[in-house]
């Protein structure tokens, strides 16, 4: 069987799945419980499986986090929602110091085995600090995943992966598309893997990298570039650390030109360790200079400007010819 | 044992019940009457404001909004008492307070209208903007009351920090460190909780065991007081006898106003998934706009033609912002870059004319010329 | 003003005075002599033990160390209260705890030595290890609380969380959410504070304004009680009533254990550049390993024979530790990778076959070829 | 006058300069007042400057950086030391939400000249949490700026010239290098330009680009190298946000090659930065793809094994060779 599901209706029913399957998944953070949380991802969720698995906390995300670190070394698999990502940074300490050394610090005797899910992104014209993307702060630790899901099917699957996964990971929801649109997904459906990028459209002559929200705007610049008789391929990254270097090398070694797409600031992003990768290991491939198609290196602007801080498909659109012309 | 450190309940400080009787002996400063009707005044104008704010989001003319829709007096009464050039570190309820500290509620509605001019008039003199991640303006706090302390031994007169927060709020380890820091400090600064029973969804008893929230006060070896949010009174005695001792440089105070939150969270909340109407309706009972002009009423200081007035007078000066707000042009693109550096880097001045690029190419049409 | 929440002071739970000396009744268990006289040993192996890895560091045998001295006895009681299955949650003065618990010396001295397999052992259990990042283990000794507070709702044993900390931890804001929330949600789970009276060269009295630190408990709801750390006859009933409330489901408790930092804050620090001698002095004729070798003679239970027994059973018990960690073999290169997944990333394969390359450049001393 | 000095000794003389020239420069930390700070660097001021104006905090990073935005916000001009930079992670949601928004949320009304100084980087056989780089995170947050010395000279020039800046800079100094060498400082040393690289050697056939305690071994390997006949350029970034491109470029376009080095772990780290950002404006010019010498992507390991995480001299000699080869 089958249901037709939103990006955040995926989540919720990943968390459902989960929480039936193994005993030890326990949901907790901010608004979670009765309100189902401020976007609805855990709604209905706590009548289900009760107040002791479906955790509201006081609000302190250090707190939260912390508690998580501790809730995982004793063998449960605490799921915590940050209720915005703009609020994550008190969690940092925890997340770097703990979360991700615990396994390493103890060579193995304790692990951290956390999901900390967090809507991110902007594009919703939401009060300031609720627009953030700073997943390359994160891709950055060792010893921590992150994930990206860009569709309800990727967001079912990543976040039963995420949950079964022995480590802590960063799950980041894009908030501008839990809503964007309905797939069906299986009742029975499988995790997909965290370990390997999502070929989404086969092309030729130049490879589209994205991942989150921007995939939208990544799959209609292939369409629009198919109508210049340009072929792209298109990649969604979803798991951004570890990174899944292979899948991009393929494609790139064979377009030999490469756009990438994100929303953070370009400066010191995940798209420069994608570039730099390709540097590396495709150089005598490359055609061309891979293109970063992203923010400015500016704070994201209250949300009347914020259309001119996010990158369009018609940017994405201009780099890809540029990168033709070589 | 008698090595348990035991803690004292204190009872909440009130001169005004509900219907704005008269509960003990007022303290003298109300028989000058100015000061009372002053603050009903602003609490109506405040309320009005906000009823017209959350219109404004409900029509589309504005982004998310948190009213202050039962929290006007803790915020008013703040303001008026602290001087010019004390320092405001409001939240995000304090929409009455800005506006008694005379920042137009333009500035307030351009801020929710997501627009970074709504902070930056010389209105606000060195007050803070809104402060969105919770409890971080504690910090803020205690460094304006340090600076304001560092100054003071060198000669120049003493300021008092007002630091206002939710019940919500004081579960954030913030809180807690810059307490600590006051009381270590003896700091120049009032921390007032606003404790309107909600953080959103999250009911005061699930926020914390503690019995009541100013003893978080008392962690830090600071005095710290309960008072009636709901009673200008109550909270002008609380509030100025704490400004005063800091001024006096006695150092800090933390005070917790027992108010309710009649409002959503947010626009962008519906209260009603989580909380029951009959709560909401006792609330209502309660609330500070009623029982203070009942209480005029009641000494013969106000009628239903000078309400009539006051409410004419409300809408008149909040049409006018209303109308400057709704007629502030977009921002230049340029602004996204030029107030980040005093000195702009190189690349930010490139990044600068690729956004005008990109913004031209947009306007144009064309997406590949 | 009534409103005012009072603060009353706790008074220091003791029952032997400095010279050993009982102050007043003394509890029954204390009559069976085993007890005291376990502490006791198990003071005086740590001590040496304490004292060694000092040697070790000043012989450049192994890196910085905090030295425990002075506070055995805390963590000494802390430790042999807790059964097994409880779990610990130490910070980097607990040697005698650890010690207590059966982690072998030689595992603390790996860590001290820079190698991570010190916390790895099965004799850990499921005990944290030593935590750096201040306080940042008051949170998760909530979670871990948390974690047992929900298995014994479905209907497991009921375990205890304890988890000690310095007097500068209080300071910092993990502590007070992790108290806020022990409070809120009645963990099992008990927060000790060795206060040594120096947070590295930051005294007491300029880390917090507050009479007490117990009294941060207070924030929270909790019981609170300030003890004499060097009394393990007090500390023993201090603790082991808050590790039974907490087994019986009653909730949390924050003690405040009175204690002196012997010694320099590490071997990397020196304390007469901060404090004075005179301090020292005094402190010294209050700490816990005389004070009760004192008590156990004047009881008739200890003399100078079996004070030179346990000295030599110490030295053999610590030596052996010691050459066991000399003795332990470098980490493989491998391990630098091994153990940060528990699936691997192709990445890090990659990565760790680099390393081991480089490591093979360089012991064949060739750069480049 | 000239003075011989070590590098905290030179951070010293420019917090003492910078104090007796401004008296709105006020410090704090944790133990910098009598104990004169674990490493000593602000040892003598207390004395020098008073209590008021050198002051003990308690034990809480999240609030050093709070009450630090606030004192900046209302002029002053607080130099803060986080002890270590594992110990800088509570300090994060001040200093990017509120430190590096301050000018920008106000329109410039309000501003937040602050200096956040922290020991960094491994090499001295420190406990754990004391040896770690994580100079990405920062570079990556729009508002703020981040400098690294390399030495004595430019400790003293790049310090002052941080507490004169108008915004907050996070100051980081590489403690392996603290006491490495001596050398002279004049009295009246100016304030060096916090845009711009420094080039260390000019060389001709391959640019290395570094920071911090790596340009020992980064200058190390080009006197190996030049032993082997090739001219090697040095480049000490120096500032790494605003990052400095164009110094970096006109090597690189001289040279065509690029080694960068860094101890920090290797994804997502500055290195990839300058990678990509020589991909995009130096496609042309590079003879050889750009190598990152660099730490791995785990944890820094305790003390007993740091040595075989930390680039060496060797891996930048081979690696610069093997940029020649192509
Ligand atoms: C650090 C942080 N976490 C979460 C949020 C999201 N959030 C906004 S308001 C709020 C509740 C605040 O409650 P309270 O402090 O009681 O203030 P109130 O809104 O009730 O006035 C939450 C959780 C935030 N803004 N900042
Ligand atoms: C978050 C953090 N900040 C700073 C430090 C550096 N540091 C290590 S121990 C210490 C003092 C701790 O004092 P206290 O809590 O009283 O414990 P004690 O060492 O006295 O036992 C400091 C500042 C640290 N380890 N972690
Ligand atoms: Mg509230
Ligand atoms: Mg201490």
């Amino acid at each position: 069987m089958s249901k037709d599901l939103t990006m955040v209706e995926a989540v919720n029913l990943a968390m459902d799945h989960a929480m039936a399957a193994d005993p030890n998944v326990v949901l907790l953070g901010e608004d979670i419980g009765v309100n189902g949380g401020v976007f609805r991802a855990t709604q209905g969720l706590r009548d289900k499986y009760g107040l002791k698995r479906v955790i509201d906390t006081p609000l302190a995300e250090t707190l939260i986090a912390g508690i998580s670190v501790g809730m995982a070394a004793q063998g449960l698999k605490p799921v915590a929602e940050i209720q915005f990502m703009g609020f994550i940074f008190p969690a940092m300490e925890q997340l770097i110091c703990h979360a991700a050394r615990m396994r390493n610090r103890t060579r193995g005797r304790l692990s951290c085995p956390l999901v900390l899910r967090a809507p991110f992104g902007g594009g919703i014209h939401a009060p300031e600090h609720h627009s953030e993307s700073t997943e390359a702060l994160f891709a950055h630790i060792p010893g921590l995943r992150v994930v990206i899901p860009s569709s309800p099917v990727r967001a079912y699957g990543l976040l039963r992966a995420a949950i079964n996964e022995p480590d802590p990971v960063i799950f980041l929801e894009p908030k501008r598309i839990y809503r964007a649109s309905k797939k069906a997904i299986d009742e029975n459906s499988e995790p997909l893997p965290l370990d390997t990028c999502f070929t989404l459209k086969v092309g030729q002559d130049v490879t589209l990298v994205s991942w989150g929200a921007s995939i939208n705007e990544t799959m209609e610049a292939a369409s629009l570039l198919e109508g210049h008789g340009i072929s792209a391929e298109v990649i969604d990254v979803a798991t951004i650390k570890p990174l899944d270097m292979e899948t991009i090398l393929a494609s790139v070694r064979k377009t030999g030109r490469c756009v990438i797409v994100h929303e953070a600031c370009r400066s010191f992003g995940v798209g420069a360790e994608i570039s730099a990768g390709l540097m590396e290991r495709a150089f005598d491939d490359l055609k061309s200079p891979v293109e970063r198609v992203t923010g400015f290196d500016t704070t994201m602007p209250y949300y009347r400007m914020e259309d001119h801080y996010l990158p369009h498909t018609d940017d994405i659109v201009r780099a890809s010819i540029k990168t033709l012309a070589n | 044992m008698m090595t348990r450190s035991e803690q004292n309940q204190p009872a909440m400080e009130q001169y005004l019940d509900a219907e704005g009787e008269v509960m003990k002996n007022l303290p003298s400063w109300t028989f000058n009457t100015e000061t009372l009707i002053d603050y009903y005044q602003s609490m109506v104008v405040a309320r009005c404001g906000d009823q017209k704010a959350v219109a404004l989001q409900r029509t589309g003319k504005m982004g998310t909004y948190p009213s202050c829709l039962g929290q006007e007096a803790i915020s008013t009464v703040c303001a008026a008492l602290l001087k010019k050039d004390d320092v405001l570190i409001p939240y995000y309820r304090d929409l009455p307070g800005l506006m008694k500290r005379g920042i137009p509620l333009s500035d307030v509605l351009l801020y929710w209208g997501g627009d970074e001019r709504g902070s930056a008039s010389d209105a606000w003199g060195k007050d803070l903007p809104n402060c969105v991640p919770i409890a971080t303006q504690a910090g803020h706090a205690a460094g304006i009351a340090t600076a304001i302390k560092i100054r003071h031994e060198a000669g120049e007169p003493m300021q008092v920090a007002l630091c206002a927060l939710g019940d919500g709020a004081t579960s954030k380890g913030d809180f807690g460190e810059a307490l600590n820091l006051a009381g270590t400090w003896q700091l120049p600064v009032v921390y007032i909780i606003n404790n309107n029973q909600w953080a959103i969804s999250v009911p005061r008893k699930i926020q914390s065991g503690a019995p009541t929230l100013c003893q978080k006060g008392n962690a830090a070896g600071l005095p710290s007081f309960q008072v009636d949010g709901n009673d200008v009174i109550a909270l002008h005695e609380v509030i100025s006898e704490a400004i005063e001792r800091a001024r006096q440089g006695k150092g800090a105070t933390v005070i917790e106003a027992i108010t309710y939150r009649l409002c959503d969270h947010t626009t962008a909340d519906d209260a009603s998934r989580y909380r029951n109407s009959s709560e909401l309706e006792e609330a209502w009972q309660k609330e500070p706009v009623k029982r203070l002009r009942q209480f005029l009423h009641h000494r013969g200081l106000w009628d239903e033609q000078k309400e009539q007035a006051l409410k004419a007078e409300a809408d008149r000066v909040i049409e006018a912002s209303v109308k400057n707000y709704l007629n502030t042009p977009l921002p230049k693109i340029e602004d996204l870059f030029d107030y980040h550096y005093a000195n702009m880097p190189a690349q930010l001045v490139q990044q600068k004319e690729e956004a005008l690029l990109r913004h031209q190419m947009r306007q144009g049409g064309a997406a590949h010329e």
